[in-house]
């Protein structure tokens, strides 16, 4: 039996799926890398088909769900929930419950918010000083709706409340991308996952950007002026979690797999290799040390007070984002 | 062989054929035009319509794009064509036998490695930590690190290199089947070295360039990753807006119209430059 | 005027080495103004190199090239008055035949006028004057030979030469254009140098030939004289057709010598060439079957002795015409070639006749080897 | 050695050109190969010495790509789908070219413009539309049959038959044109000898075209094992190479094991078109 | 034994049609054992097609094939005892010499050691027995022309056909092969049926020679019976050269005709073909350049005047050796051919000289055209 993971990039590393084979030797691990809109377009394709277990964010269920059907309820039964920290669980079956039905469950959480190397940028601490001159050719972002939020939030908006009249919301989405067309000739490249914001950031090609948590964690580690910086308009605040596709064949494995890297000794290694907070009772401490002291480092409880969780995304928003989006990367900037 | 037997085994050559063109070309691209003619009015909900083309004129962002890949292509089809027309006329013409058949392998050697390795090549070099980079700051040109990558230029000139090799092995081939006698007859007549190179050496060659033109610019407007790696930023291809529009939003619908429309598109620039030289399609990338 | 102009080309001592290889060997020859001069050699014996240096496309390694009386060496090819016809034709396929014959004169930048005339004329001259707009994939191969000859003619060249034009025609129209070819040559007037390895284009056409042998002369002369007094048994052996022996001379005296062949036939023959054939020296020996006579046994009178006589034995009658010829195996057991008439009357010779073959010392030539 | 006016200034320039040009060709392999032997975390600059662990490490993070399974998997994938794609692009393209060398047919020119036409087609739109009907087509058996046609989901087989349907453009071409060479009166005289219809196949067309039957699947194995444009739409989870290193780049970070096999891509590459160009050489005549 | 038997290829109003296009048009001829058989004429008169009828690779539109006394035209063509020597010889390249040979044994289920053994022998016959090794693309052309006859007679087919296949090698070796062939024919004591459009191969090598025209068999006979007796204008233009004129019978009496040419000469000749030649009939005239007599005008005596006397002046002297001819102008500005012999002696014409031409009325063919 083959359990076919769909999941982002580190979140199955190596040791834990040799530990997992060990475990269950009948059954086999393969795993294909993706981010939320390839796992929509991928399961869209397939009908759900061709993956056990995927693992999108927790804001990017609904819609999808509705739209395409592509994923099947989950029998909560076989998920030892009690694991799973209540606050997050319950955030997560809220947004994604349809019909009664649950078809999510948290998994790991974490936040998007700045990075910047202190010796180099040492002031800061909000989306727009990204924009800031002083940084010119020297900072990066990802251009994904990630920072159309943010750079909303930054602006003194709240985006996830104009959620409900679209007009408006195309209103601020506008402004949003006027903001972002001005910053562009401030950014050296938009960057497209962990990687090459790495090798920018350590390389000093940048000195400042937007970022996982997790990215920026595994910078500390190498580089301790490389810290993470929760903006002061708050982290926007993800969990990622486990959704069975519609077609999947292998329910019984997705279970074991989840059940599995739940265990508490496995999510040290799980997060290791993510840099994530498991969705578990005292997750935080079960990080690794190093983690740890990277998370202490970056965040005070009025941080972790001001955290932004995702909202669900109606239908429609998705278009609108894209939209604007392609706007600003359309844009003839420097 | 009688009749029937022949007729029989013209079907059994012909089947493979159709089965391949239709259900692998024809069928895909009627189903994408079919696609494309739906509108989505709400969620599981669509309408027939031309609404995905109505959006595509309606939003400069999008035929800017496609105008954009359509004159950068060109471009590039162009650049290619200046500097691999030495290359080929070298390899074909000038180097002896020996080297020849080496130096037409040494062509092809960005052809052993995919795309996202050439362009990985391409990273590595011009970051602005990078080799070139570097050396420049080690020779003392400049004490700063320049960044390279990010911008048109260097989309253009990844995108030569990578097409560069299906400009120059159709040249090749055609410049080789030109006698050194017609140039030689070229000379003798009294022509110097431009007379001859306009009036004999390009004309033979033409099948050869505008079968090397189509081909590198069709790959060119199709590309995908050399745009988008080394362009950042800024890279815009139209490739890209039909893989947004189908993985990030899930559009297919109107994914679907803008693959229609790169197509039309880059069919009609081909059309227009067939017609231009005078040549047709059978007769030049059929021939190499 | 002085004397050197009247020879259109003048080659003196002009070699040519690819690496190590030397292609041409100290070549020297002179042609007077308006004369057919053919080349004549094998394969590879270096005609195409020595053209091409005259042409310009190759430079000697020695000697010196004139035409009309002035060095040519460093004349770049296209300022060259030497026009060429190459052995595939070389026409430009992108082209029709009125623009293949005005890019010459566009080069040379006549008015569309001068050009417009000049082609008609050329076009006029040899004998296709409605042909101008025709593509030259249309023309026939006679046709294109004509063509290219035209394109050539329309630029008035000092010397016309012609690499194997022929070569690539089929048999009938090879012997047609042959008489053609001479006649253009009258009818322009111009000095052509022509390059072939069929010694029968080179005897028909040519006011003098030169016989190539190894990248070196080995005679130059009118055709007559390289048939009736080869100076080489090369050129003895490549021009015309010959039984060919090899021997040693057991005697020599009063201006002939007695040969013994390898197959055990004693001949009569003169000694030709610039050695001095001593007795006992190897010797090649030839006989032209036309000088031989066959005559059967039984029937004829006897002739009037001559120097040779074999008697032997009818091996096969190679009916031709009047190049009609007997194969007649010898008592050495050889076969000798003897030039017959075939009337189709009962007089002929047929397979198995016992037969004398009879033949001059005269025409025996016999060369050191 | 086609030349007229050989000025030696001007012929210095001309092959510094040349030079020139294949040092730009090979620039960005010679980078992308060297960095494989960069003993440092990231495929970049500074140097930090020669290892071999890119290739033979075997525990994170200097994981070397023979010890690394997702990369082994991939090149599994890439290997299994080249081998099918130049299996059946070979076979098509033969009988294309009989097809179209041997056989007289109405709408014969129409039909070899049709043949040319995929080699055209952006690759991104080929996997798109194959995509679309394959989904369609799969839909619409669920919702009315309730069949489940799982190959017509992205995965292995739309993968092949995507990269497939230009491929045999390319396979065609080759081995139309070495058919095309191919004098018939060699068949005619086999038969003559007396061989019948199929033995004269075995015995004599096809040795005929081997080489170019190997040369065309060398070439289709290349292309596919290459192939990005047309595969990232059709891919399911079996990912091929390619697309595993554009995940791994672009989702996970490069390290220099990516460039470790970048290195051993083009080791294996050159391979085979060596023996591509071994098999198309005629033999030497001495 | 049937009578039929004794023949062993024959054809019966065998014809073939391409759509409406005839190409060969009810042949009939049969050939005896043993015979070297050519069909001579021009391209593209359906000589391939017939021959490919006879191997089995076209099926005719009528008319009937047997060999050996039987019909063969449900025999396919790999079970047909009628091996073909192929223009280009279609030799297997990817074989050596010893597969080549082997491969129509190995067809017909030969053991290992009789392909061996009929191998070695035929290769010796073909005087090539160390060849066996070879492969294909190291051999002379002369070579391959033997083995591609070899793999051939391996098989001891009823009839051999060889369709042009000298067409292909240059000329030296073209001669030489010639008188190979006939020699291979006797030591096999096989049929050949050989197609040639060279008239000079048909005539020296065959027993028996077709002329074939527009599909059509001209005539059918010994080479000397074809090049003395043709039976139609085309025979007698296309076996041999000819002077040949158009004209008018002016007057018929006594078996010779009087004509007048359009160039406005009066010839007398002997009526020659199966249609009569009535006064005032269209007529062409043929005459061989062999039987023109040419003296100079001044120093000759006069001859034993021959029917036809014409003056004129040399035009061009066509040295050719033992071939040598002069173009003579005559009265009516036309071109006559004469053969002359050249010695390079003081009594050969020369251009411009006048000469008198002769010629008789019963060497002079005219058919009514
Ligand atoms: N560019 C070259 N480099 C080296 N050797 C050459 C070159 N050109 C010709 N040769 C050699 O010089 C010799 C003479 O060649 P050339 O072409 O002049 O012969 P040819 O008499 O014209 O023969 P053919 O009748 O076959 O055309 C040949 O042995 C040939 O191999
Ligand atoms: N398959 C065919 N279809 C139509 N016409 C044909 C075909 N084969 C031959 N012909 C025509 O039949 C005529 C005779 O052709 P064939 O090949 O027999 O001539 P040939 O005498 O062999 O000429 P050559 O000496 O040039 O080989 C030609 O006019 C040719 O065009
Ligand atoms: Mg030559
Ligand atoms: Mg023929």
């Amino acid at each position: 039996e083959t359990l076919r993971l769909l999941t982002w990039g580190s979140y199955a590393p190596e040791e834990l799926i040799q530990k997992f084979e060990e475990k269950y030797p009948d059954i086999k691990v393969e795993v294909t890398f993706s981010n939320n809109e390839e796992m929509i377009a991928k399961l869209r394709a397939t009908g759900g088909a061709g993956f056990d277990l995927a693992q999108p964010s927790h804001d990017r269920i609904y819609a999808a769900q509705l739209e395409y059907d592509i994923y099947k309820p989950l029998d909560l039964s076989q998920i030892n929930t009690d694991m799973m920290s209540p606050v997050h669980l319950e955030a997560v079956k809220a947004n994604t419950t349809i019909d009664g039905n649950v078809y999510g469950v948290p998994h790991q959480w974490g936040t998007t918010g700045l990075m910047a190397d202190i010796t180099q940028a040492p002031d800061v601490n909000g989306w727009e000083d990204l924009c800031d001159p002083a940084y010119k050719g020297k900072t990066s972002m990802r251009l994904k709706r990630t920072i159309l939020l943010a750079t909303a939030f930054s602006m003194g908006e709240d985006p996830f409340a104009m959620y409900s009249d679209l007009d408006k919301y195309q209103e601020l989405l506008d402004k949003v991308a006027d903001e972002l067309i001005a910053c562009k000739e401030n950014i050296k490249a938009y960057w497209q996952g962990g990687d090459d914001l790495s090798a920018m950031m350590l390389s000093g090609e940048i000195v400042a950007a937007e970022t996982w948590d997790s990215t920026a964690y595994k910078l500390y580690d190498q580089n301790q002026n490389i810290v993470f910086i929760p903006p002061e308009t708050g982290a926007l605040t993800w969990i990622d979690t486990f959704a069975i596709p519609a077609k999947g064949k292998a329910d019984d494995a997705a279970y074991k797999w989840i059940n599995f890297v739940l265990e508490p000794e496995n999510i040290t290694i799980m997060s290791a290799s993510t840099g994530a907070i498991a969705a578990v009772n005292g997750g935080a401490d079960l990080l690794p040390e190093d983690k740890k002291a990277a998370v202490n480092a970056a965040f005070t409880q009025a941080d972790i007070d001001n955290l932004k969780f995702f909202a669900n995304i109606p239908p429609g928003v998705e278009d609108m984002e894209g939209k604007t989006l392609e706007k600003i990367k359309a844009a003839t900037g420097g | 062989m009688s009749a029937d037997a022949k007729r029989l085994s013209l079907i059994l050559l012909f089947a493979p054929f159709a089965l391949w063109i239709s259900l692998l070309i024809i069928l895909p691209h009627i189903g994408m035009v079919a696609l494309s003619l739906r509108e989505k009015v709400a969620p599981r909900v669509y309408e027939f319509g031309f609404g995905n083309y109505i959006d595509f004129i309606n939003e400069p962002i999008y035929w800017n794009t496609l105008l954009r890949t359509g004159s950068m292509s060109l471009l590039v089809t162009v650049l290619a064509l200046l500097i691999g027309f030495p290359v080929a006329y070298y390899i074909a013409k000038i180097a002896g036998k020996r080297s020849r058949g080496a130096l037409f392998l040494m062509c092809l050697i960005p052809l052993w490695v995919s795309d996202l390795i050439r362009a990985f090549g391409w990273i590595l070099l011009l970051r602005e930590t990078g080799v070139v980079s570097s050396m420049l700051i080690w020779t003392g040109m400049t004490t700063e690190g320049i960044e390279f990558l990010y911008n048109d230029v260097t989309v253009v000139v990844g995108l030569v290199y990578t097409v560069i090799l299906f400009m120059i092995v159709p040249l090749v081939s055609t410049l080789d089947g030109m006698g050194d006698d017609m140039i030689e007859a070229g000379y003798n007549l009294g022509g110097n070295t431009l007379t001859v190179l306009r009036r004999i050496i390009i004309p033979y060659a033409m099948p050869g360039i505008v079968a090397g033109c189509i081909v590198v610019f069709m790959l060119t407007a199709g590309s995908y990753l050399t745009p988008i790696l080394l362009g950042g930023k800024n890279s815009s291809w139209f490739t890209e807006q039909i893989y947004d529009q189908f993985i990030t939003r899930f559009n297919w619908e109107s994914g679907a119209a803008f693959g229609i429309l790169l197509l039309a598109f880059t069919s009609l620039v081909v059309w227009l430059g067939l017609r231009l030289s005078g040549q047709s399609l059978a007769n030049t990338v059929a021939k190499t | 005027m002085t004397a050197a102009d009247a020879y259109d080309l003048e080659c003196t001592g002009v070699s040519k080495d690819f690496g190590d290889f030397r292609a041409v060997d100290d070549v020297s020859f002179r042609i007077p103004s308006g004369t057919f001069f053919s080349i004549l050699g094998p394969s590879g014996c270096g005609k195409t190199t020595l053209m091409r240096m005259i042409a310009g496309f190759e430079d000697p390694s020695a000697g010196e090239i004139s035409i009309k009386g002035k060095s040519v060496l460093s004349v770049p090819p296209n300022k060259r008055n030497v026009k060429m016809v190459f052995q595939h034709l070389a026409l430009f396929p992108m082209m029709n035949v009125y623009e293949n014959i005005a890019y010459g004169l566009r080069c040379a930048g006549a008015s569309k006028d001068e050009i417009a005339r000049k082609v008609a004329d050329v076009l006029e001259r040899v004998a296709l004057p409605d042909l101008a707009r025709r593509e030259i994939h249309q023309l026939s191969g006679g046709q294109k030979q004509r063509i290219a000859i035209a394109r050539c003619m329309a630029l008035n060249p000092d010397v016309l030469l012609l690499d194997e034009p022929l070569g690539a025609l089929d048999l009938k129209l090879r012997e047609a254009m042959k008489i053609e070819l001479k006649l253009l040559q009258n009818q322009f007037d111009t000095t052509f140098v022509y390059i072939t390895h069929d010694q029968s284009e080179a005897l028909v056409m040519s006011d003098y030939v030169a016989v190539m042998n190894a990248g070196r002369f080995e005679q130059v002369g009118r055709p007559e004289e390289l048939y009736h007094a080869p100076e080489t048994a090369f050129v003895a052996g490549f021009v015309g057709d010959s039984n060919r022996w090899q021997g040693r001379a057991v005697d020599v005296q009063g201006g002939e010598v007695k040969v013994e062949t390898e197959a055990g036939l004693t001949v009569v023959g003169t000694p030709r060439g610039a050695r001095e054939i001593p007795p006992g020296e190897a010797v090649e020996v030839f006989i032209r079957p036309e000088f031989v006579t066959a005559s059967p046994l039984d029937a004829s009178p006897p002739q009037p002795a001559a120097e040779n006589t074999v008697r032997g034995k009818v091996d096969g009658v190679l009916f031709n015409g009047a190049n009609s010829r007997v194969l007649v195996r010898g008592p050495a057991g050889d076969l000798i070639e003897a030039d017959v008439v075939v009337t189709g009357g009962p007089q002929d010779l047929r397979e198995g006749d016992a037969v004398r073959l009879d033949w001059a010392s005269a025409q025996t030539m016999c060369f050191a080897s | 050695m086609a030349r007229a006016n050989t000025n030696r200034a001007l012929m210095f320039g001309y092959r510094a050109y040349v030079v020139a040009f294949f040092v730009f060709l090979a620039a960005p392999l010679v980078a992308a190969g060297t960095f494989a032997f960069n003993d440092s975390l990231f495929p970049a600059l500074p140097w930090q010495g020669f290892t071999l662990d890119w290739f033979f490490n075997d525990t994170e993070p200097k994981l070397g790509m023979f010890h690394d399974r997702r990369l082994l998997r991939g090149l599994y994938y890439s290997f299994v789908i080249a081998l099918m794609v130049s299996a059946l692009s070979v076979a098509v393209g033969t009988t294309n070219a009989f097809l179209f060398v041997r056989r007289d047919f109405p709408f014969k020119n129409v039909f070899y413009i049709m043949m040319i036409v995929p080699l055209v087609i952006p690759g991104v739109i080929l996997g798109i539309s194959i995509l679309v009907l394959a989904s369609n087509i799969a839909n619409s058996m669920e919702n009315r049959f309730g069949m489940e046609l799982e190959f017509l989901r992205p995965g292995i087989f739309l993968v092949v038959m995507g990269q497939f349907s230009f491929v045999t453009t390319i396979t065609s071409l080759v081995i139309t044109a070495r058919l095309r060479k191919f004098d018939q009166s060699l068949e005619e005289a086999a038969l003559n000898l007396g061989a019948g219809h199929a033995r004269v196949l075995r015995t004599i067309t096809l040795p005929f075209l081997r080489p170019a039957m190997i040369a065309a699947g060398i070439v289709a194995f290349l292309v596919s094992f290459e192939n990005f444009n047309t595969t990232l739409f059709l891919v399911g989870s079996e990912s091929p190479l390619t697309i595993t290193m554009y995940d791994r780049m672009a989702k996970v970070g490069s390290t220099p094991v990516l460039n470790a096999v970048s290195f051993f891509l083009m080791v294996g590459s050159g391979m085979l078109a060596l023996i591509s160009v071994a098999v198309q050489r005629p033999p030497r005549s001495d």
